[in-house]
């Protein structure tokens, strides 16, 4: 069985419209699960303005598929479609997207599970938090501007 | 030889810095450099344990061989998501 | 902490618009889990042309409330949103939609889990199937004329 | 007491209606009812198991009394989802 698989990376918060519900029904999958991580308003109990997303291109793209790939044939799911953001994401906007189509629950929940469990430990990908209070430290700011993806230093609203 | 390292996220913020260079000897392996980072720039030694290299925007077995002009990067305390 | 739980029957299979998006931000939660389930073109080797679902309410809604509370409970979640159709769901369509909102991946799908297999043994929903070559079989037909919920029988295009 | 129960989903099918009268002794408890479905609609024997009585759309637990004009419903293999 071959699965479908895409990955993309996208500067800024991911849009709503890309859930790509016209794959649903010809793969005929009977579930269909959906992740998406939406960047929290606090961190370690400091207020977050927002956060920023490097990638290292291509790698970034590579691995992630390789990922996607990998998980699909393990768990047997019928589809696996990635977005990811780089550059800023503002606090309640969504920086990931996981989508997985599969025959059953079970399948699709696992293979979920594991996609984004490896993914925050091997895909070359990272986040550094822009405080509210951003004056007090510039980490975030000095730092995306250092990375060779030019995306990530798209000013995003 | 020298290597230029290119750093990311929180260990770029650590060096403060998004590239470094390392000197080591002729031919080193992943190990080799990751060794030589510890010694030359401290404020990543306790980064680099769960950290790998990536050769060429792949990521290297701690055997390979690092030749000069390859693409060098530190790949840890990822966080995808 | 009090989760906000909401559930809904609806005639027909279930619409895209749905997802309540806006729900996103105010919750400040760190995940969302969106589950479909999507009317699969077979069931045992034989070709389907619809499922069609039957509901016996009130008893329904408030078992699927009730369980959806008890999961909030169980996992911390922020949130358990909850949609499912009754009457005839066409192979492709979406019968049943899980929303998830938690603070962190494991919870929502532990929640997302938990909640689908307790669905399928303990709340009153039924399917029945309508095959492709109807003819030979109008089990669903004839017993969907029989619930004494009335949104069951109605026609969905 | 007659009792009338409906019946949903698989089990209307197995037994050809949505719902059927049972023959029972005055003052019924679930387990009673469950039993004499099974003698008088043998139809439904298999799913007997797997299958919960609902009580004015409340699930009752086996020892309690089924009164007359109670709203009596089995609630067998379901499958939402």
């Amino acid at each position: 069985m071959n699965a479908q698989v895409t990955v993309s990376l996208h500067s800024g918060p991911l849009s709503l419209s890309s859930q790509q519900p016209s794959q649903r029904s010809s793969l005929g999958g009977g579930a269909r699960l959906v992740f998406e991580g939406v960047v929290r308003g606090q961190e370690a109990g400091r207020e977050l303005r927002a956060l920023a997303y490097q990638a290292y291109e291509p790698m970034t793209t590579r691995e992630l598929r390789r990922l996607a790939e990998e998980v699909a044939i393990e768990h047997g799911v019928l589809g696996v479609h990635v977005e990811h953001s780089v550059g800023t994401v503002p606090v309640g906007g969504v920086s990931f997207r996981l989508i997985i189509l599969g025959k059953h629950r079970a399948e699709a929940i696992a293979a979920c599970d594991a996609f984004i469990a490896r993914m925050k430990q091997h895909v070359p990908l990272w986040k550094l938090p822009v405080w509210a209070d951003a004056d007090a430290d510039s980490d975030a700011d000095s730092d995306s501007a250092s990375t060779d993806d030019g995306r990530t230093d798209q000013p995003v609203g | 030889m020298t290597v230029r390292v290119l750093l990311f996220g929180p260990q770029a913020a650590l060096a403060g810095a998004s590239a470094l260079d390392v000197t080591v000897a002729d031919a080193p392996t992943p190990t080799d450099l990751l060794a030589a980072l510890s010694t030359q720039h401290p404020s990543l030694a306790d980064s680099l344990g769960a950290s790998r290299v990536a050769v060429n925007h792949e990521f290297a077995d701690s055997a390979s061989v690092i030749e000069p002009g390859d693409e060098i990067a530190l790949i840890g305390m990822v966080s995808g998501g």
